[in-house]
């Protein structure tokens, strides 16, 4: 039997890159094949060509053994090609339903909610991904909202699944889940291209994985045969240091301390409860849990972006409970928001304007309210070759740079002015594993210098390797704060699912 | 002042002023739904009242005037939509564009080929309909009966456009490449078709609302006679939160503003300070009721297809 | 032989023919445009048939916004037009700017006074006087139960916007129906708009049904509402500027006529000719230059004769008519 | 060189598509399109009397321009200018005759005044609202035009403003103290041409040097970004249609004291709403905003001028400014062009 996918001699230019340049790819039938690279490599790229979302310049595509000709992406879904989007391509204002079933609705003129509904809920319990099909996208949650994403894929009856990055913002369960399906998919003989930058997960899951750097593919190997080193080598074309090696632990003053904090939301939905705990100086505190546990509000009050209910917070032993988010700043503390693009970042400002979107009127750059441009460049000149930022135009729009870069930018700001408590939240989301390197390194270095870090990741992995002290929250609740050397994965996964396995530990703080 | 509420004719021209303005903003709907700020639509009215005009008095048959109307409303919409959605133009400064063009060139057609003494007195009109029964309620029937068959139209156009909208599948296509056309065109649809769509509905029934005020409410045309409400509509819209009975409901509400200060006009108040009660109540009503309005997500930005 | 009489007539014809070709008057119009179915037009249709009818060469310029105003008459003046004619009271400034830079160039402004300048002529019209006929005739019809009408006795008057001419034929139509009618209540409206007739069409509803049996529009374009709503409801309007009968015959009860086209022919016919005279000029009830138009069939002879001895009265200065609207 | 072509000929040949068409027109209606263009042109710069009115009528389009590129650099629509215009010339000219001053006095105070008005009527209603209750600004600024506009009515027919004894609906005139003068004879050109400038500079700086406008820019472009960077969001709204508002009072007080030297009754001025299109023509970029003003503003005097010595009527004058204005914003019709043409030879090469 033929390849399900045959991609020949594809090459993508765009107007500053070649995005694709001569791509060969096979993948099999019934198989999971998982394509690596660095971010930029032009994975999403070749998806996109595959999907019918771009034009290739040049090459062939042979699926199901006749050549591929599309004219866009309504005729891949015809031809069985699915593809569940790196960036979602939901609209949040719309139902479960509407999201999974337009442009494919069910028959007839008037959009049958009934019928959508139905169909929804027999392919959700096929395949175990339950789900409210009247639900407001904008309400879930973004692991509700991959499902959501990949019943679209399956809604079309697909027989080449593309995943491009679905696991970026799922948590370990969720993530686990996925596999699952996948697997199950595999049985029924679908065939599935999965792209993700954890390398651990390339492994589980995949039979061949195809590395790709810099537009070209630069082997395909049997997942079987390789491990993780190389992995990571032949995507970086360079030895990658893995396991970051952390010094010692040796905590200071307090220098956060938040006591008895509630949060209650527009709705008076109750958010964040009663939570407490403290970070030190040279400590890195780790807030572990489920996505939409209530992390964000919580640090999002902290940071006097939202109202608390009650509680207070002090900052090296001042009460900065009512402190306003600039005075916040003025105080030493930084932040990295969870979402760069909405939160992080002014995208139709320039490299150095976002280097100063916080400092703007400190005497350094600003004097009577007249910014001086030539010193918000040179700073912009020094932090721009400092972190690394590709390319390093600090002229150059926010929006131009790819999100690791966007994200470096981000981490130039925060981490550039040595603050005395940094709040990262999810800071290498969609990371890969070189940029991944960096920030976890920048991140130490603060910590060694003696800053108090709060690193709030729905990544297992990244908040088990930095943390000194892992707290774990579930549905507002702080459930317990444990040792980041001796807690396991599985403690901290019972715990984020709500249950205490030991209530002692809770009691005793 | 009971005595003005009582009064069945501010009731009547209520409904009469906000027809004008309901036709477009349900239009101005449905362009905006699917991504497209469609300014143009007071240029569309003026074009289309002084085509009604032409096509109804060059074959003697309203009918024919106002579906000659209706043609080039399209014609001009479709050129917008060109411009805006496969041009990338932008939207506001081509809106403009095609108002002052359509303010010229009416008011030079409407003397090359009418001359001084304006558009033809035996230029016919609508039909206005008297529905039976309800015209024989007293208040009631000087209220809701004997309009231009185009209110009655616009009542019509309305159930259908929310039917549309909001419970047909082309609908939901049509709100998903507003709100979203990067994931509307990956689920296979057709943006840039449905966007044309979306402006050519705007351009039918802004063409409609033009001709009623030629054809419908009289039988002739005058230069700039739409004064305007191709503007206030668009506002109506944006009250009525780019739904088809929002739009109604807004367009109402200014009529009824409208002809309240009209029954006031003989009252001891200053009449110009009488004229700003539309406006005034316009403002109360969107701060009163919190008026924060959200608008398609992909509203008024330019979309290229991928490929 | 004729062939010959045609050779002779023509040189002479020529010379005269060519003389008045040189003679160039320029008009510009106010921010109200040709169209604004007042005085503008009016006076672009007297300047077309002085083209017509006298040979001279004319040319319009029609503003766009207030400011344009003194470079367009400057302009004309510098080309070398012996006339210029401003159209409406809104070129009151701008004339009396232009014409004192210009002391060679004669000037023509409609609806305004401008009394010290040697090359400015000022055509005003007393529009009160046919605006009270127009009143008589109303209050009479109202009286008498002519007609259509019930007899509510009340009428009305939608204008377009509070300025002089307006408020000139509305005081005159007020004066005129009071002093037939004593008893009779007149509505006084503006839609602030000369170009919005869907709005003076729902005005003149809402003076309907107030009681108005007799509308009289001042309101330009806004007025051809206000006469729709006349013929919808089977009532009288009265037209206004222009004999605006023919837009509907059996429910116009008659027009008060502003005969702006023949003071701009006229003024024209005069400068060619040498006869240019600067100050102002009134055109009244007595030079034709203001007068009813057709009157609805509906009328009786004897109320006509009343309005007719009216008119008289007014020529006669018997009867003093206000250009003031009062409370 | 080739670069520079590069950057023009897409402009270049949109208006040159503009030009064709509208030249159709005229063939068609029977005017000739060479006088009429040429006129165009001459009327709009032929002469320092031209170009001098033509600089005048650019006058208010830059500092309504100003205006509503400020609000649109800000995120907010602002497409009130025409209220914020009206008010600001009823405060210039009421201060402008009620008080007898020394110039230097005179006349600051009254732009002053008119800035600080039209500032507040763009900033209490629709800023507070959008602010607090999120009430969309382009319903209240519109609306807010509309009751400007009345308010001057209100003012004027026979009202407290209107010029004691005389019947026509206008204020009396400004004082002498109080005019701008003119800076060419027999034109319109008044000195506040320098204000206009010095405005579009000022703007420039203040958008693109200051820290607040760098707070103002912040919160146009992301306001969830603004208020996680600790920037004041409601009060940078408030205070950039304040400020937009603020330029479109000036625009009317500078047209007052400079030209009219006294207010008229009128329906619009139409600057409100021509700036709306001068300021998406400049990119909302305060410097490009001079620009985009002379072109409207030599369209228009242009227009008046092709009417006097081609004849072209003046509703002709509008059909061809719609069209250069479409094609300008369409520009992207010189590839489509440029396609057409490649694949016609194309075609022909095969053939
Ligand atoms: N729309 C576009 N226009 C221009 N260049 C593009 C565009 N999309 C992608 N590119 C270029 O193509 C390259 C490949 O991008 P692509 O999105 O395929 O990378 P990727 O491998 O998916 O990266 P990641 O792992 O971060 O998702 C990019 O580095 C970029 O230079
Ligand atoms: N629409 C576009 N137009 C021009 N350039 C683009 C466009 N989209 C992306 N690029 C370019 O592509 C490059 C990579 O973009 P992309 O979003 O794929 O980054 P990435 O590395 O995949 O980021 P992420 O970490 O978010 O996956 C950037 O350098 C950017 O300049
Ligand atoms: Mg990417
Ligand atoms: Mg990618």
């Amino acid at each position: 039997m033929s390849a399900i996918l045959e991609v020949r001699n594809i090459t993508k230019r765009f107007p500053k890159v070649v995005a694709n340049d001569n791509v060969n790819l096979t993948v099999e039938r019934g198989e999971i094949h998982a394509i690596l690279g660095e971010n930029g490599a032009g994975k999403s790229t070749l998806m996109n060509i595959i999907y019918g979302l771009y034009k290739p310049d040049s090459g062939q595509l042979i699926f199901d053994g006749e050549e591929l000709n599309l004219s866009g992406p309504h005729e891949a879904i015809e031809k069985g090609i699915g593809m569940v989007h790196q960036h979602f391509m939901l609209i949040p204002v719309f139902t479960v339903a509407e999201n999974i079933v337009l442009g494919a609705e069910p028959k007839g003129i008037t959009y049958d909610r009934k019928k959508a509904n139905e169909l929804i809920r027999e392919i959700s319990e096929k395949y175990h991904l339950e789900i409210d099909p009247d639900a407001k996208v904008k309400d879930l949650s973004v692991g509700l909202q991959q499902r959501v994403e990949i019943l679209k894929a399956f809604y079309r009856k697909a027989k080449l699944l593309i995943l491009d990055e679905p696991t970026a913002m799922l948590t370990p369960q969720e993530t686990q889940k996925l596999f699952e399906i996948m697997r199950e998919l595999k049985q029924q003989g679908m065939s599935i291209i999965f792209i993700s930058h954890k390398l651990e997960e390339v492994l589980e899951i995949s039979d061949r994985v195809t590395v790709m750097r810099r537009g070209k593919t630069v082997g395909t190997l049997k997942t079987k045969e390789t491990n993780e080193q190389e992995l990571a080598n032949l995507m970086v074309g360079r030895e990658v240091v893995l396991r970051i090696e952390k010094s010692e632990y040796k905590p200071g003053d307090v220098v956060l301390s938040v006591k008895n904090l509630t949060v209650v939301d527009q709705q008076n939905v109750t958010r964040v409860k009663d939570v407490s705990f403290e970070i030190r100086e040279g400590e890195i505190f780790g807030l572990a849990g489920i996505d939409g546990n209530g992390q964000l509000e919580l640090v999002e009050a902290i940071m006097g972006l939202r109202p608390k209910k009650s509680g207070s917070v002090f900052f090296y032993g001042k009460d900065v409970t009512n402190f306003s988010t600039r005075q916040l700043y003025r105080e030493g503390i930084s932040y990295i928001p969870q979402d760069r693009q909405a939160d992080g970042l002014v995208l139709d400002f320039t490299i150095a304007e976002n280097l100063i979107l916080r400092e703007y009127k400190d005497p350094t750059y600003s004097r009577r309210g007249v910014i001086q441009y030539k010193k918000v460049y040179e700073n912009a000149e020094k932090k721009v070759k400092e972190f690394d930022v590709r390319p390093p135009e600090y002229m150059l729009k926010a929006r131009n740079l790819s999100g690791g870069n966007q994200q470096k930018v981000i981490l130039a700001r925060e981490v550039g002015y040595n603050p005395k408590l940094l709040i990262a939240v999810q800071p290498t989301r969609g990371m890969d594993v070189g940029a991944i390197e960096y920030i976890h390194r920048r991140i130490l270095e603060l910590r060694d210098k003696g800053a108090a870090i709060f690193l709030v990741s729905l990544e297992l992995e990244e908040i088990m390797s930095l943390s000194d002290r892992i707290g774990v929250i579930y549905k507002g609740q702080l459930m317990d704060i444990l040792d980041g050397k001796t807690a396991t994965k599985e403690q901290i996964g019972l715990l984020m699912a709500g249950s205490r396995f030991d209530k002692t530990t809770l009691e005793a703080r | 002042m009971k005595e003005i509420l009582l009064n069945p004719q501010l009731w009547a021209a209520t409904l009469a002023m906000a027809t004008p303005l309901a036709l477009p903003a349900l239009g101005g709907t449905f362009s905006e739904r699917s991504g497209v700020v469609n300014i143009a639509m007071e240029g569309i009215m003026l074009i289309a009242a002084f085509f009604a005009v032409m096509f109804a008095h060059m074959t003697g048959n309203a009918w024919i005037g106002l579906l000659g109307a209706i043609v080039v409303g399209l014609i001009v919409a479709l050129i917008f939509a060109w411009a805006a959605v496969s041009l990338t133009a932008n939207q506001i400064i081509l809106g403009m564009a095609i108002n002052i063009f359509a303010s010229g060139v009416t008011a030079y057609l409407l003397n090359t080929i009418y001359g001084f003494t304006g558009t033809p007195v035996d230029t016919p009109m609508l039909p206005t309909v008297e529905i039976p029964i309800i015209k024989d309620i007293p208040f009631v029937g000087h209220v809701l009966s004997g309009h231009s068959v185009i209110v009655y139209l616009m009542i019509i156009i309305l159930f259908i456009s929310d039917y549309f909208l909001f419970h047909t599948n082309l609908g939901l296509r049509l709100r998903a490449v507003g709100e979203n056309p990067e994931a509307a065109e990956t689920a296979g649809i057709d943006v840039i078709k449905l966007r044309y769509l979306g402006v050519a509905l705007s351009g039918l029934l802004s063409a409609m609302g033009g001709a009623y005020l030629s054809i419908g409410a009289l039988n002739s045309f005058n230069p700039d006679m739409t004064s305007g409400r191709g503007y206030i509509a668009l506002a109506a819209m944006i009250f009525g939160k780019w739904t088809p009975f929002g739009s109604f409901g807004a367009s109402l509400l200014f009529g009824f503003a409208t002809a309240l200060s009209m029954q006031l006009q003989n009252t001891a108040f200053s009449k110009n300070l009488i004229m700003m009660l539309p406006y005034a109540l316009t403002i109360l009503a969107l701060v009163g009721i919190g008026g924060k309005s959200v608008p398609p997500a992909a509203d008024g930005v330019p979309y290229t297809p991928k490929k | 032989s004729s062939k010959t009489k045609q050779e002779s007539t023509q040189p002479q014809q020529t010379t005269e023919a060519n003389k008045n070709k040189n003679f160039k008057v320029g008009l510009v119009t106010d921010v109200g445009g040709i169209n604004d179915r007042s005085f503008n037009q009016m006076a672009y249709e007297g300047l077309q048939r002085a083209a017509k009818e006298l040979g001279v060469t004319v040319n319009v310029i029609q503003s766009k916004q207030m400011t344009d105003y003194v470079p367009n008459l400057t302009n004309f003046a510098q080309q070398g037009y012996d006339l210029v004619i401003s159209v409406g009271f809104m070129m009151h400034d701008a004339t009396e700017e232009v014409s004192q830079k210009f002391p060679n160039t004669k000037f023509l402004i409609i609806d305004s006074e401008i009394t010290d300048r040697p090359n400015v002529a000022s055509a005003m019209f007393k529009e009160q006087e046919v605006g009270y006929l127009a009143g008589a005739l109303a209050g009479l019809v109202e009286k008498e139960k002519v007609g259509k009408v019930k007899g509510t006795n009340i009428i009305g008057a939608v204008g377009g916007m509070q300025i002089p001419p307006v408020d000139r034929f509305i005081a005159g139509y007020q004066q005129g129906a009071k002093a037939v009618n004593p008893d009779i209540k007149i509505l006084i409206n503006y839609t602030n708009n000369f170009n919005d007739p869907a709005a003076g069409k729902q005005m003149a509803l809402t003076q309907i049904s107030q009681g108005a049996e007799i509308i009289f529009q001042v309101a330009g374009g806004t007025g051809e509402g206000v006469i729709k709503a006349a013929q919808e409801k089977n009532l009288y309007a009265i037209g206004v500027d222009a004999d605006q009968s023919y837009l509907a015959p059996d429910n116009v009860l008659t027009s008060a006529v502003k005969r702006v086209d023949v003071a701009v022919y006229d003024v024209i016919k005069d400068a060619l000719n040498g006869n240019f005279k600067s100050g102002i000029m009134y055109f009244d009830l007595k030079n034709n230059g203001v007068g009813l138009g057709k009157i609805n069939k509906d009328v009786p002879q004897s109320i006509i004769d009343q309005v007719n001895q009216l008119a008289k009265d007014i020529i006669d200065g018997k009867i003093q008519v206000s250009d003031k609207i009062s409370k | 060189m080739k670069n520079l072509w590069k950057e023009l000929y897409i402009p270049i040949v949109a208006v040159l598509v503009a030009i064709i068409i509208g030249s159709i027109i005229m063939l068609a209606t029977g005017f000739n399109p060479v006088k009429a263009y040429v006129s165009l042109f001459i009327g709009a710069f032929g002469n320092l009397n031209n170009i001098a009115n033509t600089l005048a009528n650019a006058v208010p389009l830059i500092l309504t321009g100003l205006g509503v590129a400020i609000s649109f650099k800000t995120g907010l629509f602002n497409i009130g200018a025409e209220g914020q215009y009206w008010i600001g010339a009823i405060v210039a000219v009421w201060i402008g005759y009620s008080f007898s001053l020394p110039w230097y006095i005179h006349i600051p105070l009254a732009l002053i005044a008119a800035m600080i008005a039209g500032g507040l009527w763009a900033g209490i209603v629709p800023g507070l609202a959008k602010a607090y209750t999120g009430a969309n600004e382009v319903i209240t600024t519109m609306m807010m035009s509309y009751i400007a506009i009345y308010f001057s009515h209100f003012l004027l027919e026979f009202g407290p403003m209107m010029e004691k004894g005389s019947t026509i609906p206008q204020s009396p005139l400004i004082k002498d103290s109080a005019v701008i003068p003119f800076l060419i004879k027999n034109t319109q050109l008044s000195y506040g041409i320098f204000i206009a400038l010095a405005a579009a500079i000022f703007v420039y700086w203040f958008m693109f040097k200051t820290t607040w406008g760098f707070e103002m820019r912040a919160v146009g472009y992301n306001q969830r970004a603004a208020r996680y960077a600790g920037m004041n969001v409601p009060l940078n709204m408030v205070f950039a249609l304040g400020l937009s508002g603020a330029f479109a009072g000036l625009a009317g007080a500078v047209q007052m004291l400079g030209v009219q030297h006294r207010l008229y009754d009128s329906f619009t001025s139409g600057y409100g709403y021509t700036a709306i299109v001068v300021a998406l023509l400049a990119n909302n970029h305060p410097i490009g905003v001079i620009f985009a003003a002379i072109l409207f503003a030599a369209l228009g005097t242009g227009s008046q001028y092709m009417q006097l010595n081609a004849q072209v009527p003046g509703q002709m004058a509008d059909v061809i400014t719609g069209l250069i204005v479409f094609f300008v914003a369409a520009h992207r019709i010189a590839e489509v062009i440029k396609d057409l043409l490649a694949r016609k030879q194309k075609k022909e090469v095969k053939a």
